[in-house]
């Protein structure tokens, strides 16, 4: 399979050795689950139960009218203790249900036990892919019954599994090839299926051959497996379509607009994995990782499992902590509280020591040009940063700081150690204000 | 669990950087120019090695100064620009020039041509080309007497006695100059010929460019762009080419001075441009202008148009849509 | 069209009285400027040979062949009746710029004098050949045979600017006896 | 009378036409060469700047707005021409050094600026004022312009050698040294401004 590429990109040691080989085990239930109102992008859901309430593992406890939205689920059986305001990994605090198990793990009897999907109309499937709240798990937690109800003018034709996975450090969809291919290949033919699509490509890194050549032995001519170069930001889907179909999604535009739906290999194995139990999403795969645990982990968690559990799951703090970053280095947000819940966008947390977590005090732009070199979507990230902080909005704006894809490849890279990703979302969200005024 | 809480760090991401910040640059730049430094004391004497230390060190003071008028923190040194900006101009200086020149050149780099707009990354134009454009217009006896190497290649040792004036082979050229032989290829290739104590060797000037663009510190964009301009525009006026390219500065010019990050254009594109540019007038000064050599004020003018460059020259965005 | 013949008038009256201002001052000052004009030119020729008690310009300058210097004046200077040297002045192509010189020959035939009366040479290196210190190497001299870097002694770092002066200076000594 | 103090010390500092309003400068630069050639442009600006502000105000109330420049045009071209002959017949050596500059001063924008923007709304006394200011505030940017490029660059000062064995720097009587010399006077101006409002 030809592989276009794309401009720019970083290249960060990609330290998956740390957590690569080691196959995905699940954790103690623990003594809490906080199970937050807002797990995903579009609207927050609203509690559907009271305090005191018993509730059955994969019984719907949240919902929301919105059509960008998906419900929650509680993850096991037990009692619900509180609703109040929780840590959330953005760094708000935001309603969550707090439940507390009580580990006879009672599924809701409601659930349907019917696990064939071939005889469902794709509508039927998009509703029930809605009901089970499954939504994008590489990390941006978009809604998948949204990605995959396109308008009717749109034709789409090919449908991309990203297993690209090119933050440093994460590793769990590489487990995830490695041990459930039969549940990603199974995945991506339902998501075929719903779209009317004949054409399925799973995109990966080509440091993950092995996972390579295990989904090979699983797929058919109907589906292709395009190897990447490893590069940060492969994994962006914009990125990735253009790397493997040579298509280039419009300025402001999805996917959607050159004919393609983008889903995480996690996410195929969540919706397969709907399909065959019933249960709704309520659990995930997490990599705990860093130089900092003395033992990194693929950890299968419930939904709401307090940060802390998963560092005790793998083996605790080697020294003291210095940052804890919920996601991958690149993108990831860095918590403050060791109560913060995983939720279902959660797809890592690395450990930082205190030492590693080193802030760099900022110098002067010496106008190196590497942020514009490495820059993926052909920005000026510098000068871009120079007329947030001299409040030129409406240049900014011209020079297309609202396509940048907060990747930070330029901050990475940046010699001067300027904060330029911080500037740039200022002025996003500066310039997505006014236009809302 | 809760103390540890108290401590954790909270910033937005990335959250990892890479090793090589701005002080790693320089002190890149500051190895790669070794070779053509140590060439230049061994052609031209000991000497030259005390007019490269007191650039060094005066270029040094000179921004110790005016970072402590400026009231800025004097740990902004380690960042090692004046170091380059010192070695750069010593570079560019006669072997036997008196060592007021130095200080007086690297006091004008430092002050006028760098700190006066705010210091590493607000300069618009090269600190050590600013110096050495001053001392060369204020000081045109003493930045126009050249020697003879005291060592040459191969054992050969010089005709004329050191410390005789002699003439630099473009000027040579330029000046249709009587009763001076031009230097074979290989003398110009190898340096040991009259010249400013780190221009002469092509070679050497050659193995720290490469080592730079190795170490992904310049673009070679603007040297391989710069250098092929004139060896073009040379051609096309019936110059020697590899003449025009070997003799002079352009190596040091091209693959250290017109490679400074802060006054050459951020795209690959425009450093293209600036490569070109560089090499036009390099050769119109060198063809039509009063100066034998044109080095210094094409990388200059082309500083000052970098504004512009950048302004016009944009990266293409991904997904733009073409009207 | 009224409004145009009022400003007409005004300007006419206003440009009117400039006019009349002007022109007195210049009949006051015009004759002090020529005399000053006059006064000028003979005392550069009086510094070049002093004894001189008249100069007569002369009409009929004489050919010279290298087309790098050009004789733009000369004048005989006399003592009485008797001629007693002649003052020669002579542009020559510099290295940027025409470079021109009076040169005072005495009744030996002997440069006398030479001073650089305009040059735009490279400041700093072929404006030094205004200096005494290279020019006086040519006082005394009679014969064309003078070069540079052989008994004369080039500014340095200006060779072009130095020969200029040498080729002028050469053509006069070979011209002397018109 | 006090207005006219006013007036006078505003063209000083406050309102400097060449440090502040920054105009006129080309004239500026091309004769700081020296601080002799700088005082003759001095003094000659001076007569031409009083004058013609005086006879513009004076002329103000006949001067139709639609024919204005033209006529402070020829007020200042006749002060301009009146000071070249004047220099020209008086001081050949000084006429030799300003050259052509002073027939210039017929379009330098200080005085055909002063004439617009204040002489033409101001009375005599007031526009004598200005005129006294702004030709203060000129003569000495001009001259101490002069004084540090003649001195930086030719190691005279008033054609006095004053540090024997000073090695000038000619760059300063070239165009360069003229915008480093304004640009270090500006910021000087600047900084002392700032000390003061502090």
């Amino acid at each position: 399979m030809k592989i276009y590429g794309f401009k720019g990109g970083v290249h960060p040691p990609e330290k998956k050795e740390l957590s690569k080989d080691i196959p995905i085990t699940k954790i103690p239930l623990p003594e809490k689950l906080i199970v937050l109102t807002v797990q995903h992008t579009g609207a927050s859901v609203t509690p559907l139960v009271k305090p005191k309430d018993y509730v059955f593992k994969g019984q719907k406890i949240g919902d929301a009218q919105a059509f960008v939205t998906a419900p929650i689920h509680a993850p096991t059986s037990g009692t619900v203790k509180r609703i109040a305001l929780y840590p959330h990994p953005n760094g708000r605090n935001v309603l969550g249900i707090e439940i507390e198990p009580d580990g006879k793990e009672e599924i809701f009897p409601d659930i349907s036990k019917d696990s064939s999907w071939q005889n469902l109309s794709p509508e039927d499937i998009r509703k029930r892919i809605r009901e089970a709240g499954i939504v994008g798990l590489g990390g941006a937690a978009f809604p998948t019954h949204v990605k995959i109800s396109p308008p009717p003018e749109k034709k789409i034709d090919t449908i991309i599994l990203n297993g690209a996975e090119c933050e440093p450090y994460l590793t769990i969809d590489y487990r995830l090839m490695l041990e459930k291919p039969q549940l990603i290949v199974e995945g991506l033919r339902i998501l075929m299926y719903v779209l009317g699509v004949k054409k399925g490509i799973i995109g990966i890194e080509n440091n993950k051959k092995d996972a390579v050549e295990v989904l090979r032995k699983y797929i058919d001519s109907d589906i292709e497996i395009a190897i990447l170069p490893t590069k940060y930001p492969q994994g962006s889907e914009k990125h990735l379509i253009k790397a493997i179909l040579d298509r280039e999604v419009p300025s402001g535009g999805l996917p959607l607009d050159v004919g393609v739906v983008v889903n995480n290999v996690g996410t195929a194995v969540a919706i397969a994995e709907h399909f065959k139990t019933g249960l709704p999403l309520i659990s995930r795969g997490v990599t705990v990782t860093g130089e900092n645990v003395n033992s990194p982990k693929n950890l299968d968690v419930l939904i709401g499992t307090p940060v802390s559990k998963l560092i005790e799951a793998a083996g605790g703090f080697r020294e003291k902590p210095g940052k804890i970053i919920f996601g991958g280095p690149m993108m990831g947000i860095a918590i403050y509280d060791m109560d913060t819940p995983v939720i279902k966008g959660t797809s890592g947390v690395v450990v930082f020591s205190e030492k590693d977590a080193k802030y760099y005090e900022p110098v002067e732009c010496v106008r190196c040009g590497k942020c514009v070199d490495v820059c993926p979507m052909g920005l000026m990230p510098t000068i871009l940063a120079k007329y947030v902080r001299k409040d030129k909005l409406i240049e900014a704006e011209e020079l297309g700081i609202l396509d940048c894809i907060e990747c930070g490849s330029c901050n990475y890279i940046c010699p001067s150690r300027r904060p330029l990703l911080q500037w740039i979302r200022v002025g996003k969200t500066d310039i997505l204000a006014k236009r809302r005024k | 669990m809760k103390s540890e809480m108290d401590k954790l760090i909270v910033s937005s991401s990335p959250h990892i950087f890479v090793k090589e910040d701005v002080s790693y640059a320089m002190r890149q730049v500051i190895y790669a120019l070794i070779p053509a430094t140590l060439a230049g004391v061994y052609f031209f004497g000991l000497y030259s090695l005390w007019v490269i230390l007191v650039s060094i060190i005066s270029a040094v003071l000179w921004e110790a100064f005016a970072l402590f008028l400026r009231k800025k923190p004097l740990n902004i040194l380690l960042d090692f620009s004046a170091v380059v900006t010192g070695l750069l101009l010593a570079l560019t200086l006669p072997p036997k020039v008196p060592l007021w020149i130095p200080v007086i050149g690297s006091g004008v780099a430092i002050l006028l041509g760098k700190q006066v707009f705010g210091g590493l990354g607000d300069n618009f134009l090269n600190p050590a080309l600013v110096g050495r454009a001053f001392l060369l217009s204020s000081y045109p006896q003493i930045m126009t007497s050249w020697i003879e190497p005291i060592h040459k290649i191969g054992g050969m040792v010089s005709q004329a006695s050191p410390l005789t004036s002699t003439a630099t082979p473009l000027a040579i050229v330029k000046l249709k100059l009587t009763g001076y032989q031009l230097p074979s290829y290989w003398h110009l290739f190898i340096g040991d010929i009259p010249g400013c104590i780190g221009e002469t060797s092509a070679l050497l000037l050659l193995l720290g460019g490469v080592y730079l663009i190795y170490k992904e510190i310049v673009d070679w964009r603007i040297p391989l762009s710069y250098i092929l301009t004139v060896f073009i525009i040379s051609l096309l006026f019936g110059k020697d080419p590899i003449f025009q390219i070997l003799a002079g500065g352009l190596f040091l010019g091209a693959f250290f001075m017109a490679t400074d990050w802060v006054t050459t254009p951020l795209t690959k594109k425009g450093k293209v441009i600036f490569g070109i540019g560089a090499g036009f007038f390099t050769m119109v000064i060198r063809l039509f202008g009063i100066y034998p050599e044109g080095v210094s004020y094409g990388i200059l003018v082309m500083n000052a148009l970098t504004p512009l460059i950048d302004r016009t020259i944009k990266p293409r965005k991904f997904g733009e849509v073409r009207k | 069209m009224k409004q145009i013949l009022r400003y007409g008038l005004i300007l006419f009256l206003v440009c009117s009285i400039a006019a009349g201002v002007l022109a007195f001052t210049y009949e006051n000052t015009q004759k002090v400027i020529e005399i000053n004009k006059k006064l000028e030119k003979e005392k550069i020729l009086k510094e070049m040979i002093p004894e001189a008690t008249e100069f007569k310009k002369v009409e009929n300058l004489p050919k010279v062949e290298n087309k790098l210097v050009k004789i733009n004046e000369i004048n005989i200077a006399y003592k009485g009746q008797e001629k007693i040297g002649s003052i020669w002045e002579v542009v020559s192509k510099g290295y940027s710029s025409d470079i021109i010189l009076v040169i005072g020959i005495n009744k030996e035939g002997k440069i006398e004098h030479i001073s650089v009366l305009s040059q735009q040479e490279t400041p700093g290196l072929g404006s030094e050949i205004t200096k005494d210190s290279f020019l006086k190497q040519f006082i005394g001299k009679d014969t064309p045979n003078l070069e540079a870097k052989k008994n004369i002694t080039p500014v340095s770092g200006a060779t072009i600017s130095s020969s200029a002066v040498v080729r002028a200076v050469n053509e006069v000594l070979k011209h002397k006896d018109f | 009378m006090k207005n006219f103090w006013i007036y006078v010390k505003n063209g000083i500092f406050k309102e400097n036409p060449v440090l502040i309003l920054m105009i006129g400068l080309c004239s500026v630069l091309a004769v700081s060469v020296n601080v002799q050639n700088a005082i003759g442009m001095g003094l000659a600006f001076t007569f031409v700047m009083v004058f013609s502000n005086l006879f513009v105000s004076l002329l103000r109330k006949f001067t139709p707005h639609d024919i204005r420049i033209p006529i402070f045009i020829v007020v200042i071209g006749t002060f301009t021409t009146i000071v070249d002959l004047v220099i020209s017949a008086y001081s050949p050596t000084l006429y030799k050094a300003l050259g052509i500059f002073i027939p210039l001063i017929v379009v330098n924008c200080i005085i055909i600026g002063r004439a617009e923007a204040f002489a033409y709304k101001h009375s005599v006394i007031e526009s004598i004022a200005d005129g006294i200011g702004i030709s203060i505030g000129y003569v000495w940017t001009i001259v101490a312009l002069g004084a540090i490029r003649e001195f930086l660059g030719s190691g005279t000062l008033l054609n006095v050698n004053i540090i024997p064995n000073f090695q000038p720097m000619r760059v300063f009587i070239m165009p360069p040294g003229a915008f480093w010399g304004i640009g270090l006077l500006i910021a000087l101006l600047k900084w002392v401004d700032s000390k003061i409002r502090r």
